[in-house]
């Protein structure tokens, strides 16, 4: 079962382009460029696109063999080890992909939006990289919150726009980053910082991370001479999900789990208009959000609700269509951890295997804990899905995180955390 | 049946002024709504607030936030359309999840059981029960538009599609076949909002779709009589006014002041646009050529 | 000319054994260690070693056409990207290395030093990785001012002894750690975190930290056909400048630059016992410093004085043994740069190349535009002595460096640094 | 001419008590040297304070770093030296590097035309000078010390060397090849400190070194007249103590009291450790034996 999109752009009902007429010529322009390029490797796109990602992207990173885990579970877990990838997470893979693309359409600037920093900061240093000037666009409320990142941006010479609009977060910046491409849209183009918006965005972008599963499918050969039971990745709008998954999809035998942030709750506040999770797929109705239809946290109505999580990155009301798809079709499993889980599992890979992960990529891990840690919750089948060999996708490092994990370790009974008391202060 | 051809029955070039409704209660939308009348408004854009105005500049952005605390919701909507008493036809302006979930239960779930999905029929349905004639749905092109499209048919609405600058000849003829009512001709690049200058493109978008056979409404940065005035002697057969009028509602917001006086002053500037507009009819190549 | 030691453990006049008899047996035991399991593979070490170097810490590192940076000095310069490796920086190779040996050795608890927290992360992160109980001991001043690194040590199960001695600076933490090890001798391992202190250490963290120039030396031949006409390192310590040299020391024809920190003047104050700068090997004497005599900033009568640089990581007053060595036998050329260029090669690598380096690997990069720059001082010879082929090692990230970069660009008048106003309060 | 072996000559064991020089000022140094002369000392080790001294536990630690802040230099020391007037041989205890530096001019770098390696020889040459009778430098194991050795014999001085609980039999060879005036047997593992107790180890420790032809005194963490039995009786020849008596000296500071107080408690702590060291070599195997 391949999931590839057709030519208009859906994923079974999801996909499509819900865009600004202003825009449909940008994206024809942009599928177009993605065909020629990406897929037929045009003038040499993907050659120089792979040989970035090794040079300055540090490609291919390990799959490794967490020794810890494995023993913890009973099972052989190994860790896709995108930490170790330039800037710290999975989206440089993306934002230089992109870039590079809009350098082949001949474009001579780069708008993206960003919520936490991580797509931010990568599509600054990509553009740096690649010369291109590039304005971010990012949330006042965020650029209050992500400090270092916004640092990070400014340091790599990228323009940053504080958006104001809404609660000022990454829903806001999305918005406003749309018109400015719909403004701009002759030299600009627009760097999607997932697996989502119109198409060819949640197919592009997946190509471009698909590189995750192509080195961890060979790797998991080389290592164990087959390939894994299951893999399991967490998800925001899903692109260090759908790169983890794309080139097993084809591969019935391995079980594909995304992992969702569960927040404190899986209900919906419809009177605020709060959902304190991040849970689409799980709990999201179908919808159109920027740009696609997909699943989507929103109230009765139809107005998208905001959406929490403890982690900046996989709080985002949508998520992408392909992954949608791959849920309704039961090519993937949708599931799902809270943020004390995420905590606990933060700090356990940190002390256990001396790794600092992502708070969004501790998702994926709780997930494994849950099932299979000692006090799990005895749910056998979702035991036996993940099977023997496990490939956990560690999409990013959690060193943007610690800030964040003062605070809400501190406030909550983490048990396995160290004692937080003397940064209580902040670092 | 919708009454949108009547907008451009007369003479005289059309006027479609925009408001949010709900900005900033129900209760100013109506007498800003009923001022919009007065002051020569042939039709008028009725926004709902949705919550990711993705195409709005960030005038028609504040009246969308302001709106959405007042707590406006679709239902609010149709209602004040329902009680509305203005004898011009009614566009609504949304974005298309509204239409998409009215009436859907929230949390169904694809490929389970007796699923079913949403679509914008009963949007569409309700619109027409409580007057609305057309649809400017500026999220969803042509392409994505079937089901809409088919919905209107149904119940007999308009479905007014935007051209922009950059549309090509391709999509075009996508958009000649599914528009009806009038065409939102985007008179430059960018969202929605006040500017001081419209483009030449505008009469270069005009000529790309001169022989259609359904009324031209030219859009997006039109704010004074001589804007209105330009784009009809363009060729223009009508004028798409939001943020130079929104800003007169934020205006009021902002100073407090008195609805009847923000009122007043709507109906002020629609007579300067729709004065405009006359003008320019007469000063066009087709007027002089006559 | 190779300058493996001899078994005494002297390079040329330099090294020895300057350690308290208590912990002689335990140096002769580590030798012994060394020998078998390092030098001789014993019972498959280096086997594990280098596939835990790869899955665990990323390696190999690549080594990337910096484009910008060699349109500008019309060189071709390539940089390894040490920052890439897991933790951020070079130091992660000795500390896994000495990690993993304690284990073959049968010892049940590590200690380490560390002045930025550079080490101290690394080797935490290598004990929690390999299950050993870890204790670090750092400066009560540093901890203060590095407390992102101090929580990361902690996140990872590390306990922290904070020294107030002194200035409560590396130079303390280093004695404290000797202490510590005196005391335990028995089933503690002291993890050095340079190529400093009694032999064999300043041999055995080069040994761990060869593999960046064996692979720099094989990723050359497949990059351009030939060896490097040099290699330009910062030099701290040295361990990422011998690791980065070593495996091209017998190469006569690649020209070998260590660059040392200027700080703000090459000058020491006597009466203050301070040297503003770190450049031992440029300005420094002989003496006798933790255990090895070597290039030592000292007052008249050998008092060891405080350094200074912008760069943590460097600010230190003694070099590794062997560097000096090389150094005196012209094998090395010892260059210096001060903070304010440093700051300003911080900067342009940023922008430029779209990579924050550590300040630390800023030295190096400042160092070329010294002599290449469009400002240079117009030393021929040394423009020469670098060639066309420039292998520039990048011997961490900069992510640790924010604050500082803030703080110290802010009251310079660095010219191509963003306005940093927004930031003057800190992160 | 070293007058070490006077120190080891009559019948009692001997009493070699520590003080950093300096600490906290010269004046007072002088004061507690006569002090623990007249509580009964038969040699003194007179610590030169060294910026990084890795051998020494908290108490010596801070007492070094007191001396430093007081401005102590190398050459201050040894006018020290030189103004004492007490009838006991002296021993010098400090770290190598600042013996390998005196005399050096600073920055000279080796490799270039005239560069002479610094040494040891102006050091020791100078303390002869002011009547220095031997060293211990902690940080100098016997492999490292053939320049200093050699320096010692030029000038008739005695090299004193540390033997640990963890030295291998191997290096005892070495060690016993290099040392002259008495070894220092360490008591315990660790760095120096009081402590509670004196381990077993040393009884075996000076079984290990038995038929050296020199002294055995022992140090680390003898801090009572009962410490000083035990280890007497145990087999040494003498006992070192320092941390005991400068804690002494830290109270003093803290407390801001006179120098003639601290002093005369230094006289009595001496008195006390002196006594324990007779009564525990009266309990020795050996003069029971006799
Ligand atoms: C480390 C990391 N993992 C995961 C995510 C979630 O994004 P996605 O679901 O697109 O992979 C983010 C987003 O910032 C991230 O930084
Ligand atoms: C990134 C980086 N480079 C260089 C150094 C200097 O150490 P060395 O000279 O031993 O490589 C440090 C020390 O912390 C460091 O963190």
């Amino acid at each position: 079962m391949s999931s590839d999109s057709t030519a208009d752009g859906k994923f079974g009902e999801y996909g499509g382009q819900y865009v600004p007429e202003a825009l449909m010529p940008a994206i024809e322009e942009l599928r177009d460029a993605y065909e020629r390029y990406v897929l037929e490797n045009e003038d040499g796109f993907m050659d120089e696109f792979r040989e970035r990602l090794r040079d300055f992207g540090g490609r291919p990173t390990p799959l490794q063999h967490a020794e810890h885990l494995s023993d913890r579970y009973g099972r052989e877990i190994y860790l896709k080890r995108e930490d170790l990838l330039h800037g710290g997470a999975h989206k440089l893979n993306n934002a230089l992909g992109q870039v590079l693309l809009a350098k082949y359409m001949g474009k001579e600037r780069i708008v993206a939006e960003t919520g936490a920093g991580q797509h931010g900061t990568a599509t600054a240093m990509a553009a740096a990289h690649l010369d291109m000037p590039c304005e971010i666009y990012m949330g006042e409320t965020d650029i209050g919150r992500q400090r270092p990142n916004v640092f990070r941006m400014r340091i790599n010479g990228a323009e940053l726009n504080p958006v104001t609009a809404g609660r000022g977060t990454l829903k806001e910046a999305i918005s406003e980053t749309m018109r400015d491409w719909a403004t701009n849209v002759d030299d600009t183009h627009y760097v999607v910082g997932s697996v989502v918006g119109p198409a060819p965005f949640p197919e592009m972008v997946r190509e471009f991370q698909s590189v995750i599963s192509e080195e961890a499918r060979k790797q998991s050969r080389e290592k164990f001479g087959t390939l894994p039971d299951s893999v399991v990745a967490c998800a925001g709008g899903g692109s260090n999900t759908m790169g983890a998954f794309a080139r097993f999809v084809d591969d019935e035998d391995v079980n594909l789990l995304a992992v969702e942030a569960g927040g404190s709750s899986l209900a919906v506040d419809e009177e605020e208009g709060v959902a304190p999770n991040s849970a689409s797929l799980s709990t999201g109705g179908q919808g159109v959000l920027h740009g696609a239809r997909t699943k989507v946290l929103q109230d009765e109505w139809g107005q998208i609700v905001e959406s929490h999580s403890v982690s900046a990155g996989l709080d985002y009301a949508g998520v992408g269509p392909e992954l949608a798809h791959l849920v309704d079709e039961d090519r993937v499993d949708a599931v799902n951890v809270g943020d004390d889980a995420a905590l606990e599992a933060f700090h356990r890979l940190s002390q256990e295997e001396g790794i600092i992960p992502a708070l969004e990529s501790a998702h994926a891990l709780a997930f494994l804990e849950q099932v299979l840690g000692p006090a799990a919750d005895g749910d056998d089948e979702a035991a036996d899905d993940l099977g023997d060999r496990i490939v956990v996708n560690l999409s990013g490092r959690g060193d943007k995180d610690l800030e964040t994990v003062i605070e809400e370790t501190d406030k909550r009974d983490i048990p396995n955390a160290p004692d937080m008391s003397e940064f209580a202060g902040g670092l | 049946m919708s009454r949108l051809p009547e907008a451009f029955a007369g003479d005289d070039p059309a006027f479609i002024p925009y408001l949010a409704v709900g900005d900033p209660d129900l209760p100013s939308s109506k007498a800003y709504v009923e001022a919009l009348v007065k002051g020569g408004a042939d039709c008028i854009e009725l926004g709902l607030p949705f919550s990711e105005p993705i195409a709005e500049g960030p005038t028609i952005q504040q009246a969308v936030v302001r709106s959405l605390s007042g707590g406006i919701t679709p239902e609010a909507y149709f209602e004040f359309v329902d009680d509305l008493d203005v004898d011009v036809p009614l566009v609504c302006m949304t974005y298309y999840n509204l239409l998409f979930r009215y009436g859907a239960e929230s949390g169904t779930k694809a490929g389970e059981g007796d699923y079913e999905a949403p679509g914008p029929r009963p949007f569409v349905k309700r619109a027409a029960e409580v007057g609305i004639d057309g649809f400017v749905i500026p999220d969803l092109p042509a392409e994505e538009a079937d089901e809409l499209r088919a919905a209107c048919d149904e119940f007999d609405l308009d479905l007014v599609f935007i051209v922009a600058p950059t549309t090509t000849d391709d999509r075009l003829a996508t958009i000649r076949e599914q528009v009806s009512g009038y065409v939102y001709v985007q008179a430059r690049l960018g969202v929605t909002g006040a500017q001081a200058d419209v483009s030449d493109q505008t009469a270069e978008s005009l000529a790309r779709i001169a022989d259609w056979d359904v009324p031209k409404a030219v859009g997006f940065g039109i704010s004074s009589g001589d804007h209105a005035a330009r784009v009809v002697s363009a060729g223009a057969d009508g004028i798409i006014v939001g943020s130079a009028l929104v800003d007169i509602v934020a205006d009021g917001v902002e100073n407090d002041r008195p609805t009847a006086d923000v009122a007043a002053d709507l109906r002020e500037k629609a007579r300067e646009l729709k004065r405009g507009a006359v003008r320019g009819a007469r000063e066009s190549p087709e007027a002089q050529g006559e």
